[in-house]
């Protein structure tokens, strides 16, 4: 029987349409396999640039209504040494696609990491052009086309691997980044990375980051993602995947409804524990039947036909 | 609306009630937190420091009315910590991690170091409950043991017994607590081992574990960021410290041997060895 | 006694920092009085414009996690026909600031319908550049700095009322749409409006706001609000007014904490009644109280000293 | 996390369960919601037909097993839920709004057209409470007497009464029904009125219930969007129909006397008239 949760995604064969956000437990082989074992149908790694960093020092996360702050500062031991966490996650039995995130300072730095991480096994790259917290790479390129343009095409340029596109929602039009990034030549594009945001705790008076200003993730976003995604999906031909919130079937089902082909999830873990890529698989899967859907590719987009 | 995140994880800010000047690096502070009160012995908490850090804490005390943590001197948040007042503040979040099971039968807890204050506790509990114990205490010296005298004042209520070992001898037999342990171990037979300590020490009782037959519980530590086992940051093998343990079995950790007692993972995720 | 919780903003005197958020209750004169009643110490009115607007069919509102979608469009009866509801808070016997929102297609009709409303009795204007969801007014001006920058130096050119300038979060840098703000003339700046969002029905997979796209407030937006205010605050001179998922007075004071003078209230209304004003105002009060501090003045802004 | 909006505000879809024929404009829809259940007499729900548009309905059945919505066809939105079928799916919101409060004694139920329908759930506490009940029935004409046989069957158990007026006279008495009312004002006393039809009716009943100086609950209807209190679509001077009421006291509507019965507001928020 042919599986109803089946996706490929810029050739990428998912067996089911949730997958391990960036930097969520991504930093060992060892836990990037064990989300697998959970039943993720993909997993993106940590974001991970050409030297080693720290990161910021605690607190780097915070807890707020309906969602957590977090500036961890994107720490990661450098693309060289990571290489051997990439190996460990391609030598499981049950290989699940790989999809290293990566981050840069400059265009040639994106390449550089790009080329170690492709050559170590990963099956896909997806370029953080996103992060809300650390200064010079992140939203500061995501936020402008013309510089996303300029690292996709380089990076497409020097990997035969396809290149998905995470992309801010701390723009005025996202969908000008969308395209940007598809005509350079990004194969999917990830929607979205956190929300930039900060927590002050009124008894001290001090701001609760380290970095005093974050990303917001968790359900508080999803609205914000699922409209990204919407706004995208009438713009663009490659797949979305959706990312923002997902916490249950429901959300992942929205995310589909409104354009996305595949789900990250981050946040929800720390709620649902690692079960929730089962149960919302579960739960998509017994939507799909109940509606009489024979596969995900006929949710993809259903909002935008009337 | 949903229950969406833990209650636990939300920041409180509490009065440091009282202080105790355990040893000459370790200091306990008492404060009032309902959620602590109802902590489960081993689980331990992310202690916020303003301006300065979060590092995350065992609770050496749990009781309806106080809690407290008790803080070796390392650094700068411990020192920090140190230097805070009775009537001063802290922020915490917490409880996390899952904590001792508590079993049954004749037990052995293993304390080394100022792991030993992560212990009391479980062996308030274990008296509690009536669990026949036997308590080994470890330190490099005898000025650092921690919570002798407290451990002694609660094991006759089950006829239990404390031993000591220092490695330089100044009190009870001289040499390393897991020599000592090896000794008991050949004499009679347990029904569980618990132990907290440095990690090349737990390593070593997981080996008599093994030997023995005995079940182990060992309560790790490795960096910590969330606490709520989303970062990746306490990564042991495919087991997070923060949600998983801090309290893992002689089974798990014995699929973790390459790992476990051997290195851990720096703040950028590189291996550093133990 | 000194009144600790009295307030200047931009000349208005207000006797606490709660206001009633724009576009909440606020399109007749005795629905606003009636906000002053229940312990407002301003009072915002609903967006009005030149000529009347129907506004958008139902549904126009939806709830999401922690949060409210809205897409209302701007109902209004006309600047003309609304100098009537303006008159009407001006009779009361307890008068408190009126600060009149106004929005427009094109800087000529908001120096119109500004002119209107200052002639009917308004004491401050409020400009909305800054609804995620009317075409052509509110964000299509919020996101451009030079268009903020042209209203608010035509509005200030025929006007004597203080000018507030209501901020769009939906920006990669609000920052620099404040700085425009403050140099054409404005004097205070309201953050924020709404983030663009939006919410699909999974079981009929049907967007549920009639105009699809809407705009998130509540719970869910506080912390974006908070560091939109944070980073206004180090980099402009006149006074932030904090609006964004205020609902009780430890949200009021983390605005403050951050750099806001006062908060609008909006959404929490819903889920607190109309004592929401009060019950924010007391705990303000007894914070100041219980922390020894004189007034207002000395906590706004307070988690940027260190 | 703070329980942050009502429950009850967010959008469930429930399938059609029966659709009854009331009159040949009032069709009766019935489903199953488990906080409509729980609603009170006299509040409503907001009923959303996707991509038509979303209207206010008061609960015209509330069971533990099933609820109903009666509903006249004026416009569009209602127009689309009359070809609606059984098996078919709404969208719902709600209940909001007061409800009629339960008073003692005697009590009057002035029913004018559809505005009956929000009524019946009043007469089943009625009766369920053992309070003796006057029901006037008034319609245009006799096919649209909404209710007649339902409230007929409720009222033995209490020794209530119904009574009716048609404007044409083809039921009952003919003429308005406030002149039936006038006319049992004039010959016995009442402890409460409790009415729900056309404005213009109910402002009579207002005039009616100062004059006999007998206490009135009223049930009102104005455009409405957000139905939780904070759009400002829906008021009457400083009320909040949605929230405030629907259901009014004499003594709330007498301060608005130059709005009730006289204008509303359109959802631009012009004032029309009544
Ligand atoms: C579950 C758990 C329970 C703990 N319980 C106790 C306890 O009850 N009493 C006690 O004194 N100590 C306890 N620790 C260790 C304590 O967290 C560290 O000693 C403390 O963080 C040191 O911080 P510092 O700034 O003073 O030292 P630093 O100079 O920053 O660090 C000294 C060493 O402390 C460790 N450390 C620093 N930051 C962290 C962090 N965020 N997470 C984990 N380890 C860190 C590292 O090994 C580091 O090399 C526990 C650790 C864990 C993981
Ligand atoms: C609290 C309350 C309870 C109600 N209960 C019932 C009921 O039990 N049965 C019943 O048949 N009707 C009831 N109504 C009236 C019902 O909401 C309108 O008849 C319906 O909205 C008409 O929609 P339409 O598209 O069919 O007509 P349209 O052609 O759109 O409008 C016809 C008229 O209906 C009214 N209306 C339209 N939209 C709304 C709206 N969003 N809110 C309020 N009124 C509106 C206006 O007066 C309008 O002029 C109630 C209204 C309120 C406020
Ligand atoms: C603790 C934490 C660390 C994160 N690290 C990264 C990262 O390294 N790279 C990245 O692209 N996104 C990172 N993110 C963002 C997530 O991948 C995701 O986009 C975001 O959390 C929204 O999804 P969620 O609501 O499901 O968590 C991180 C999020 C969290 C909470
Ligand atoms: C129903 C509704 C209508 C609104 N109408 C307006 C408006 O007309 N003009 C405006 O500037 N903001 C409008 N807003 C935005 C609010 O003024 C406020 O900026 C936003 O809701 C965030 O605050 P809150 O979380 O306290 O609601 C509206 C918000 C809601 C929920
Ligand atoms: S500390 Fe983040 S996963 Fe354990
Ligand atoms: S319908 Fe919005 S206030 Fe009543």
């Amino acid at each position: 029987m042919r599986n109803r949760l089946a996706i490929e995604i810029a050739e990428l064969k998912l067996t089911n349409p949730t997958m391990l956000a960036a930097g969520i437990l991504g930093m060992t082989g060892a836990s990037l396999r064990e989300a697998s074992v959970w039943g993720a149908g993909a997993v993106v790694t940590k974001s991970v640039g050409l030297k080693p960093r720290e990161g910021y020092s605690n607190p780097t996360v915070a807890q707020v209504d309906c969602g957590l702050l977090n500036a961890i500062g994107l720490p990661n031991p450098g693309v060289s040494e990571f290489s051997e966490e990439i190996k460990e996650v391609k030598q499981s039995e049950t290989p699940i696609p790989l999809i290293v995130s990566i981050y840069g300072f400059s265009t040639s730095e994106f390449v550089k990491v790009a080329k170690v991480a492709a050559e170590a096994g990963a099956d896909a790259l997806e370029l953080n052009v996103s992060c809300p917290h650390v200064r010079d790479t992140g939203a500061e390129i995501g936020q402008n086309p013309s510089l996303v343009a300029e690292v996709v095409e380089e990076v497409k340029k020097n990997v035969l691997q396809p290149v998905f596109v995470k992309l801010t929602p701390n723009v005025a039009d996202i969908v000008g980044v969308a395209k940007a990034a598809v005509e350079a030549g990004a194969d999917a594009l990830v929607a979205v990375n956190t929300v930039r945001a900060m927590a002050i705790d009124v008894e001290t008076t001090r701001p609760i980051l380290s970095n005093r200003i974050g990303g917001l993730s968790g359900p508080a976003i999803k609205p914000i993602a699922i409209r990204c995604v919407y706004e995208i999906y009438r713009e663009v031909d490659v797949p979305i995947v959706g990312c923002g919130g997902v916490t249950s079937w429901r959300d992942a089902v929205e995310f589909m409804l409104a354009g996305a082909s595949a789900v990250q999830i981050g946040t929800a873990i720390s709620a649902k524990g690692m079960g929730v890529f089962k149960s919302v698989t579960r739960g998509i899967s017994s939507y799909l039947k109940r509606k009489g859907f024979r596969s995900i590719e006929e949710i993809v987009g259903l909002s935008h036909r009337s | 609306m949903s229950a969406y995140l833990t209650a636990a994880n939300r920041l409180r800010i509490v009065k440091i009630e009282d202080i105790q000047q355990e040893t000459p690096t370790v200091k306990s502070f008492t404060f009032k937190d309902d959620l602590c009160s109802k902590a489960k012995p081993g689980q331990f908490i992310m202690v916020w420091i303003p301006d300065v850090d979060e590092v995350p804490m065992s609770l050496s005390g749990i009781s309806p009315h106080a809690c407290s943590i008790s803080v070796k001197k390392v650094g700068e948040a411990t020192k920090t910590l140190h230097q805070r007042k009775i009537g001063d503040y802290i922020g915490i979040r917490g409880p996390f991690g899952n904590g001792f099971r508590i079993g049954k039968g004749k037990v052995m807890v293993v304390g080394g170091g100022t792991g030993t204050t992560a212990l009391m506790p479980l062996v308030g509990s274990l008296v509690e409950e009536n669990f026949k114990v036997t308590f080994l205490l470890g330190a490099k010296t005898k000025n650092e043991l921690v919570s002798r005298d407290r451990i002694q004042a609660l094991l006759p209520k089950v006829a239990g017994r404390i031993d000591v070992a220092t490695e330089d001898g100044s009190c009870g037999s001289e040499g390393v607590i897991t020599d000592l342990a090896e000794k008991y171990l050949n004499n009679e037979e347990f029904d569980m081992i618990y132990t907290c300590g440095p990690e090349r020490m737990m390593y070593k009782m997981l080996l008599l574990s093994e030997r023995f037959q005995t079940p182990l519980q060992a309560s790790l530590e490795r960096l910590m960021r969330c606490a709520i086992g989303i970062c990746g940051t306490c990564v042991i093998g495919k087991f997070r410290v923060c949600r998983d343990g801090p309290v893992f079995t002689g089974e798990q950790l014995s699929k973790v041997k390459e790992e476990f007692g051997h290195f851990k993972r720096a703040f950028n995720g590189r291996k550093v060895k133990l």
